[in-house]
């Protein structure tokens, strides 16, 4: 319940983020998204079995489902490197804003940086 | 019943104690005036509240493993906070923060800025 | 059967991007190894094809951990076809670039190397978790490839292209997600036909059917690659063209094949099917630049393809796939075309180019009419194979719809060959720029790639069979997939 | 198959050989390549000949070969008497044309592209006839329509327009023609031609029997010019005049009469079929004498009369009975002849006087009296005249209609029209002739065109003129014709004089009316010019210019530059299929998850503040720091649901994605932009997140532990000997995840390099150190712990929280930490060397299994001093590699600021 | 064994007796700190006196000035927010500095108490007491 | 095990505190003071958090988290510095 829930509010945030206008609030949503993924990843695996897998750390009928764990992580890591590279090309676009002549980027100048302050 | 040995309870008054110590930052963060008080007060007594948190959970999970740990993350939480603190308060400063009418001295204002460190 | 060499396509060229990120000096040396692992995996693909043809699928269970546990990787006849000609389409692609000029990068062949790895581990898996894996092996360098060297028109597409693209990987991980939780396993084998079973599973693969739809740029979740693949360096478009979307459709056509055992969701993938084929011939038919009708009408094909699905009878399921196969061709002689011209010319607003460039007329036409379906073409058989198959199952408004697309195709073909091939000079065209097209002309480097790949569209035309055999094992295969089961689940 | 089956085939591969040799036989020859090519038409007559008379004795020639299995192609070639009658026109008036080009093009230019798709047209017009399968014979439909649309472009510019016109128009009748076929093939269970035709009860009773036949005649209407479709002819007309002689007059247009005849043998007599065909095709006919005799282009006008001469035979066809066939294939025949001559007449005065108007052109009879006569003799054919061919064929035309039977009256009323197109006819007949020939002598230096220039009229004229007394010769071709239109007729056999018949009434009838129409010429030219003229080409023109338009409307979403146009879609599909979802699944699939821990509910709530802040500010610093609050957050949920490794991971990520964040909004507005009220978006992300809650709900947490789940707790230890099961998902089951993940990070990282050139394979540390001398010292200090920090969850992440992933996100913190203290990395600590040591790792060690005959990645040992060196460390070691190469690329590219940047 | 090895260790006994000493000082006044800091949080408008005071150091090395700024910040109620080198000078932010000059005081006796604790104790300097240059 | 819980509910309201200041400001400097706090409460949390779920394998992420909150904090400072240099 608490999962689904929790799925729902990361979504509606992540969704919401998404469609503003500026790059880097979209990649914001996109991490919102993300952490709703992988919250919906772990629900998957079942949340009644709460034990952290570590062999020998605990009682084996208790512990957690690895393999929706190792998917997140693989989750985690590619959300990350994709995050990563929507960031550079916001500073691209910034890059790319600053040197051309009309200062407006694809969308108006709302969607590319005002210059620092 | 429930027996609860001595390091045990030491262990619940010092979580207790951080933790409260931890709450009393958060009010000072709601409270004090400015962005220089806060920065001051709660830091540092921030930090001194998880330390005491990080110490109680070691005598409530003695062992080795969570000694080192423990230990380290103390040592590291000692060394760290001033180095942030400073950074948060310089920067305060420098991005024109307002002191607390209350602030009945500031030598910095008049100074002039230098690369300084 | 196992077969270890299964996991070449994908290790070799993530080997060969290492190397290549390491040694970031020649770039003959780059071609030379990207060319040599390519024509590998292309001769790789072609013997596992021949192989599949008896209804052998083969499979590799990785770390030789149990199937099921493990990540399987199978070849049946559709796996090995999408495999073969994904890698003539890469080969061909980076011969192109060298021409363009777009692997002027040290970054570019690696970066293209991994783009091939996870293309070719997408047609291999067998496993949905994998799936979205290889999905993103490729689109992150894909994200780079096409925004390559910034700029701003570069990078506002590659802003589209990007977030869409990371919205449908979102989805299509949380439908994965779905699918484990309420099944407890990613393994396709185990899932075969799980959704005929349980509703909640239809549900989740429909998240699934969803994710690569959007991949796929299937409407209404199509408007991103008409938007952003024209904006793309020309050897770029002419990759992504035949690969990124392909994995989307690869990717429904398997998942509805195993897992929905193709019912449930007919109606709605022949809606589909036929929405996005007449509103991608629709955008292509109003766009004005070569490059941009081109690429409208990717969107038109994948609708033909998703016909063929829905239908889900041999015939229909071997034209789709036939389909799939000749088009990729066909639209990458398409886009080098038009690549070539822009490359040379600066513009792909240009006339009078049958005279200018009659090598590049030809093998634009020779493909443009096989778009368009003309006879004894290639996209002929197929849009007859698909036509046929409708018209079998007594469809008749797709029947209708295919014959209507199709002759759209030929207005906006024609649009194209009006327009920059005949036509005379522009008048308002100043006089140094009337001299320096005068004086240019679309180089060897570029002309043969495009020359190369308009031939196939008259070989499987005429000479149909062979690749008509291979579609319809395929086919037999998404039919019946207990081969590719027991395969992938042993 | 017969040995004449194989001269079927040989015939066309020599037409292709012709075509394909043309071009370089124009380089030799230059024009004159043209008799060479004559000669070629001749030689492949000759070589069907033989099949040609056998098909004359009932004796189909057939030759077929297997295409495509499915779809069904056979390349099924079928020799009868109506292929055989058309087979001698596209060849004979072939090779007319072909000797009639060398004097008609251009000295000196080079003709091959003309040839060689003349040539081309040649076959695929034959092919056309003598395809015996129903797609095969759309293929050559299909190839003749391409070539005339070439042929019509070699006019240059102004020849776009028109070709485009025809390609449509005719590609359109084409597709039809396809649909039909498909669906002919599925009502008579075959696509061979004989097979379908002999089975007209099965076609006939089968629902598709009256779609088929629509898309049939609808095929046959835009080929053969018939209302409403007729416009595209007189377009063509910008072509040379040997393509419009050839194609436009004589043969393509007769691909759709053919096609009527062909499939006369299973819709001829069918009221539907009957009335449709002779209503339009008197139309037609109609319409088109009337525009004719108003034209003073002189190839205009004879384009006008051909769409005009199409619409009686298609009408005569409608009608059905034998006698009306005969008359149809007759007339086919005659204007082929007529016609051809017609044109190549009218090209030789437009070559030798300069123009084809007839307000221009007078009194050419004096000076061009054979040129002269030849016209006359075409003309008197047209016009139906004694002793013509056209005569013989017009008088059966006016039997056919007379017996018209689709309906009460019908005869009279077709006959009505037809007499009154023929009437017309013979007023545009003598328009030409006296326009052009009659009058005084306006043009000076004219003179009679060489014997060469006419010889091929020539040819075709006293064939006209000589085949109408002789028209008995035709006999066993016209005879066997009908038959393979109507099985079950008895032909009639042709006579030169019917003696003084109905017929011959009418004929004279229409003579009378045609030399009153032309000596009151004056009056009608005027009465014709008020008539609105039906302008259908631009009519074309519109609909063509409303479908682009159309196009570029369903197109304008896709051209948005808004980000939020795109991504708004794949949440509205979401919504959409939630909305399914919720009908398809029905309650019992729904359980409550697990007993919730009372602290997940304080988790959400905090959850939900935060997100509740992060999307509502628009201060950039606060959105990063709710952003890091809601990791924060949520990486006590995984904690909380058993996952310190994804909690630890995810810390990691979180705080290196703030610091990006940090990196690249220091370029940017502290201030986000202001965005519209975005109560739509408000509503479709809170739908979209009330159909994630309810997936979640409804497919989750349904089910016991995965039988996947229970093998890797219960096989990590003993099969890897690791204690953390996720560790050695990651490293040993599933290690082509991990390698592919990887790889997704050293593409993001090779793609920065790419996006964001800088100094080539610059070493981390940026060129400003903000605080360098506080955090300098700081850094030393910590440095030696941070390295131990991320070696320990290296080497333990086997049995404890850890692993290749999280220990190297922890050295690159310490780089992103050094990059702050303004110390520089160390020059391998460079992007390029760890990214490629990382790949090549990776991929060479699940290679090396490959190599040891093992499955890919399968894990291996390998001794070293003091112990063995497991596989799957290796790995690890290269993701270690690659994430860490990924974060030295992000600090090294985006840490400096963008003033800073190159 | 040479005759100054005595001589050695009992520096460096005294040298550890002055650092044990001085963290038994900062510890007592860091404790001290907390609870000031804290009764003032939570009891509502007490002695809430902040300034920013300019403080002269006599430190001269970059560790003895880190080491100084590190403990002025850990200690609840004082904050560094300014480091100069020339000369070497903190601006200070005190929370309770009712008296700044009282409050500079105590902040340059925790500086002699440092510096006494981090000179080798036969150094000159260590043994000087506060400068006369004094602060402003 | 109900002593953790309610420090565990105190330390919630300490972050929603955090995160209202975050949100709140007013200026960039009271946020950066927010992220701060909100580490060092979650390094408390998970400390806590460790005791409940009697998993001391967790404790390695109070090392980690106390890294990355000072790091974090720097870096944000960083960031409202280089805004207004
Ligand atoms: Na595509
Ligand atoms: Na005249």
């Amino acid at each position: 319940m608490t999962a689904a829930i929790a799925v729902g509010v990361l979504t509606a945030g992540g969704f919401f983020l998404l469609l503003r206008p500026g790059l880097v609030r979209i990649t914001f949503g996109f991490v919102l998204l993300g952490h709703a993924a992988n919250v919906l990843l772990l629900a998957a695996g079942g949340l009644e079995r709460r034990e952290p897998p570590l062999i020998g750390d605990g009682d084996r009928a208790g512990m957690a489902d690895p393999l929706p764990q190792a998917f997140v992580l693989t989750a985690i890591v590619i959300t990350f490197g994709i995050t990563v590279y929507l960031l550079g090309l916001a500073r691209a676009e910034h890059l790319a804003g600053s040197g051309s002549r009309s200062g407006a980027g694809p969308g108006g100048p709302a969607e590319s940086a005002e210059p620092p302050r | 019943m429930v027996v609860v040995t001595v390091p045990e309870l030491l262990g619940h008054v010092l979580t207790a104690t951080g933790t409260a110590l931890v709450a009393v930052a958060a009010l000072g963060l709601v409270r004090l005036p400015d962005a220089y008080n806060r920065a001051n007060a709660v830091a540092k007594a921030a930090a001194l509240g998880v330390v005491c948190v990080l110490l109680g959970v070691l005598l409530l999970m003695p062992g080795v493993f969570t000694a080192v740990v423990l230990g380290l993350g103390v040592l590291l939480q000692l060394v760290t906070t001033p180095f942030a603190a400073y950074a948060v308060g310089r920067s305060a400063y420098r991005s024109g923060a307002p002191l607390a009418r209350a602030t009945h001295r500031d030598d910095l204002g008049g100074a002039p800025r230098d690369g300084g460190w | 059967m196992s077969a270890p060499a299964l996991a070449l396509p994908v290790a070799v060229p993530l080997l060969a991007a290492g190397v290549l990120a390491a040694y970031p000096g020649d770039r003959r040396v780059h071609r030379l190894i990207t060319s040599a692992v390519s024509a590998g995996v292309l001769a790789l693909s072609a013997a596992l094809l021949a192989g599949s043809l008896d209804g052998t699928v083969r499979s590799l269970s990785m770390g030789g951990w149990p199937p099921g546990f493990a990540i399987v990787f199978a070849a049946d006849a559709l796996s090995a076809l999408m495999l073969c000609v994904s890698a003539a389409l890469v080969l061909a692609g980076l011969a192109y670039a060298a021409g363009t000029g777009d692997d002027a990068s040290p970054r570019f062949a690696p970066l293209a190397m991994i783009l091939s790895a996870g293309v070719y581990g997408a047609f291999l898996t067998a496993d949905l978790f994998n799936l979205f894996v290889f999905v993103e092996v490729m689109l992150v360098p894909s994200y780079a490839l096409l925004t390559m060297s910034g700029g701003r028109a570069r990078t506002a597409a590659g802003r589209i292209y990007l977030t869409f693209s990371l919205l449908a990987s979102t989805l299509l991980l949380a439908g994965v997600g779905l699918v484990y939780g309420v099944t407890g396993t990613v393994n396709l084998g185990e899932l075969a036909g799980a959704a005929r079973q349980s509703t909640a599973v239809a549900l989740a693969g429909g998240v699934v059917l969803v994710a690569l739809a959007a991949k796929a740029a299937v409407v209404p979740l199509h408007g991103w690659l008409p938007r952003t693949y024209p904006e793309a360096p020309p050897a770029v478009t002419v990759l992504f063209s035949g690969l990124l979307t392909k994995v989307g459709v690869y990717g429904i056509i398997r998942v509805y094949a195993v897992v929905h055992e193709g019912t449930g969701l007919r109606w709605t993938i022949m809606a589909a099917a036929l929405l996005t084929m007449v509103v991608g011939v629709l955008g292509a038919v109003g766009e004005r630049g070569m490059r941009s009708i081109l690429t409208f009408h990717m969107v038109s094909q994948i609708g033909y393809i998703l016909l063929g699905l829905a239908l889900f009878t041999s015939a229909g399921l071997a034209a789709a796939v036939f389909f799939l196969v000749q088009y990729v061709l066909v639209k990458a002689a398409l886009l080098m075309c038009a690549g070539a011209v822009e490359t040379t010319y600066g513009t792909d607003r240009i006339d009078s180019l049958a005279r200018r460039e009659p090598l590049i007329a030809s093998a634009f036409l020779v493909s443009a009419l096989s778009l368009a379906g003309l006879p004894p073409l290639s996209g002929f058989v197929a849009k007859l194979g698909l036509v046929d198959a409708a018209a079998t199952e007594a469809d008749h408004l797709a029947v209708g719809i295919a014959v209507g697309v199709s002759f759209l195709t030929l207005v906006s073909m024609v649009k194209i060959w009006s327009g920059s091939f005949w036509g005379g000079e522009d008048p308002s065209r100043e006089e140094p720029l009337l001299r320096l097209m005068a004086r240019t002309a679309v180089r060897p480097a570029l002309t043969v790639p495009a020359l190369v790949l308009a031939v196939p569209s008259v070989v499987l035309g005429i000479a149909a069979q062979p690749l008509l055999t291979a579609a319809t094992e395929a086919a037999a295969g998404l039919l019946d997939a207990s081969a590719y089961v027991r395969a992938v689940t042993r | 198959m017969s040995g004449e089956g194989g001269t079927l085939v040989f015939a066309l591969a020599a037409m292709g050989a012709l075509a394909l040799l043309s071009p370089a036989l124009d380089r030799r020859l230059g024009r004159d390549t043209g008799y060479v090519l004559a000669v070629g038409f001749l030689v492949v007559a000759a070589v069907l000949t033989p099949a040609a008379s056998t098909a004359l004795d009932g004796g189909a020639v057939t030759f077929s070969r297997t295409w495509t299995d499915s779809p069904e192609i056979s390349f099924t070639l079928r020799m009868d008497g109506l292929a055989t009658l058309f087979c001698l026109l596209v060849l004979g008036v072939g090779a007319l044309i072909m000797a009639y080009c060398p004097r008609y093009l251009t000295a000196g230019g080079r003709h091959g592209r003309t040839y060689l798709l003349l040539t081309l047209f040649g076959g695929a017009m034959l092919g056309l006839v003598l395809a015996g399968d129903l797609l095969l014979l759309f293929v050559f439909w299909e190839m003749t329509t391409v070539a005339s649309f070439f042929l019509i472009g070699t006019g240059g510019a102004k020849a776009v327009r028109p070709a485009v016109r025809a390609l449509l128009v005719t590609g359109m009748g084409g597709l039809a023609l396809l649909v039909a076929m498909v669906l002919l093939g599925i009502a008579a269970g075959s696509t061979d031609l004989a097979t379908v035709l002999r089975a007209r009860e099965e076609v006939l009773d089968s629902p598709l029997s009256p779609a088929i036949a629509a898309l049939l005649v609808l095929a046959a209407f835009t080929k053969s010019a018939q209302v409403p479709f007729q416009f595209w002819l007189p377009g063509a007309m910008v072509a040379i005049t040997p393509v419009s002689a050839y194609l436009h007059a004589a043969t393509m247009v007769k691909a759709g009469i053919y096609l009527l005849l062909r499939f006369s043998a299973l819709y001829s007599g069918q009221t539907g079929w009957s009335v449709c065909l002779m209503g339009v095709g008197l139309l037609t006919a109609v319409l088109g004498a009337a525009q004719a005799l108003r034209e003073h282009d002189l190839k205009a006008l004879l384009a006008h009369s051909t769409v005009s001469q199409l619409g009686l035979l298609v009408a005569a066809i409608g009608v059905g009975t034998t006698v009306a066939l005969a008359a149809a294939i007759l007339h086919t025949f005659a204007h082929a002849l007529f016609k051809a001559t017609l044109f190549m007449i009218v090209g030789v005065i437009d070559r030798q006087a300069g123009s084809r108007d007839i307000r221009e052109l007078s009194g050419l009879m004096r000076i061009m009296p054979v040129t002269a006569t030849l016209a006359g003799l075409a003309g008197l054919s047209m016009a139906g005249v004694l002793p013509m061919i056209g005569f013989v064929s017009k008088e059966s035309l006016f039997q056919g209609f007379a017996g018209a039977d689709a309906f009460p009256g019908a005869g009279v009323v077709a006959a009505a029209l037809a007499v009154t197109a023929s009437v017309l006819t013979f007023a545009y007949g003598m328009r030409i002739f006296y326009g052009a020939f009659a009058g005084p002598m306006l043009q000076r230096q004219l003179h009679e065109p060489s014997w060469a220039f006419i010889a091929p009229a020539a040819v075709a004229a006293v064939a006209g003129a000589v085949l109408g007394p002789a028209v008995s010769v035709l006999d066993p071709l016209m005879r066997q014709a009908v038959l393979d239109a109507e099985p079950w007729a008895v032909p009639p056999y042709f006579a030169f004089w019917h003696g003084l018949s109905p017929e011959l009434f009418l004929s004279a009838l229409t003579i009378a009316s045609g030399l009153v129409l032309f000596s009151e010429r004056d009056r009608v030219d005027r009465m014709l010019q008020r008539l609105p003229r039906p302008d259908g080409a631009a009519a074309f023109d519109r609909v063509h210019s409303a479908v682009l338009g159309a196009g570029a409307v369903v197109g304008r979403p896709d051209r948005s530059d808004s980000t939020a146009a795109f991504l708004a879609r794949p949440a509205a599909a979401l919504v959409v299929l939630g909305c399914v979802g919720a009908f398809a699944v029905d309650g019992p699939g729904i359980r409550a998850g697990a007993p919730s821990d009372p602290v997940d509910w304080g988790v959400l709530a905090l959850l939900a503040v935060a997100v509740a802040a992060l999307v509502r500010t628009r201060s950039a610093l606060a959105a990063v720091a709710l952003l890091g609050a809601v990791g924060l957050i949520v990486a006590v949920w995984f904690l909380l649901a058993g996952a310190p490794d994804v909690a630890l991971t995810l810390l990691l990520v979180e705080v290196l994605t703030a610091m990006t964040a940090a990196f690249v909004l220091s370029g940017l507005s502290p201030r986000f932009p202001r965005p519209r009220r975005g109560v739509a978006a408000a509503a479709l992300a809170g739908a979209a997140g009330l159909v994630a809650a309810l997936g979640t709900l409804a497919l989750t947490g349904g089910r016991e532990l995965s039988p996947a789940g229970a093998y890797f707790l219960e096989a990590a230890e003993p099969e890897t000997g690791g204690r953390n099961v996720v560790n050695t998902i990651l490293v040993d089951f599933r290690g082509l995840d991990t390698l592919g993940e990887a790889s997704v990070l050293a593409a993001a990282a090779l793609g920065l390099l790419l996006l964001l050139p800088g100094q080539p394979d610059g070493t981390a540390g940026g060129p400003r150190a903000p605080y360098g001398r506080v955090l300098g010292p700081a850094h030393r200090l910590l440095l030696p712990g941070i390295a131990g920090f991320s070696a320990y969850l290296f080497l333990r992440g086997h049995n404890e929280p850890g692993g290749g992933f999280s220990a190297a996100l922890v050295a690159g913190t310490a780089v992103a930490f050094g990059y702050l203290a303004g110390r520089t990395g160390t020059r391998w600590l460079s992007p390029r060397p760890l990214l490629a040591a990382g790949l090549v790792l990776g991929a060479a060690v699940g290679l090396a299994a490959t190599a040891l005959g093992d499955p890919f990645l399968t894990p291996f040992t390998i001794p070293v001093p003091g112990g063995v060196l497991s596989s799957p460390l290796l790995f690890d070691a290269a993701v270690y590699l690659m994430v860490l190469g990924l974060v030295v690329t992000v600090v090294d590219r985006l840490g400096a600021g963008p003033g800073e940047h190159r | 064994m040479t005759a100054r090895q005595p001589a050695r260790l009992r520096r460096a006994a005294v040298r550890w007796a002055r650092v044990v000493a001085f963290l038994g000082h900062y510890g007592v006044r860091f404790l001290h700190a907390n609870v000031t800091v804290a009764r003032e949080i939570v009891t509502p408008g007490s002695g809430l006196a902040p300034v920013v005071v300019e403080m002269r150091l006599r430190c001269r090395t970059t560790a003895e000035t880190t080491v100084l700024a590190h403990l002025i910040t850990l200690t609840p109620g004082t904050l560094v927010l300014e480091v100069r080198t020339e000369p070497p000078t903190l601006f200070v932010h005190g929370m309770h500095a009712a008296d700044a000059d009282r409050f500079l005081g105590e902040l340059g006796d925790l500086e002699d108490r440092l510096l006494t604790a981090l000179r080798p104790p036969d150094s000159r300097a260590a043994r000087g007491t506060r400068r006369q240059e004094g602060n402003p | 095990m109900t002593m953790t819980a309610v420090l565990l509910g105190v330390l919630a309201v300490t972050m929603a505190v955090a995160v209202w200041r975050m949100s709140a400001g007013p200026t960039d400097a009271d946020r950066v003071v927010a992220v701060d706090l909100a580490f060092v409460v979650f390094v408390a949390a998970v400390a806590l958090l460790a005791v409940r779920l009697d998993a001391p394998a967790v404790l390695i992420l109070v090392l980690a988290a106390t890294l990355l909150g000072f790091l974090t904090t720097v870096a944000v400072a960083h960031l409202l510095e280089r805004w207004s240099s």
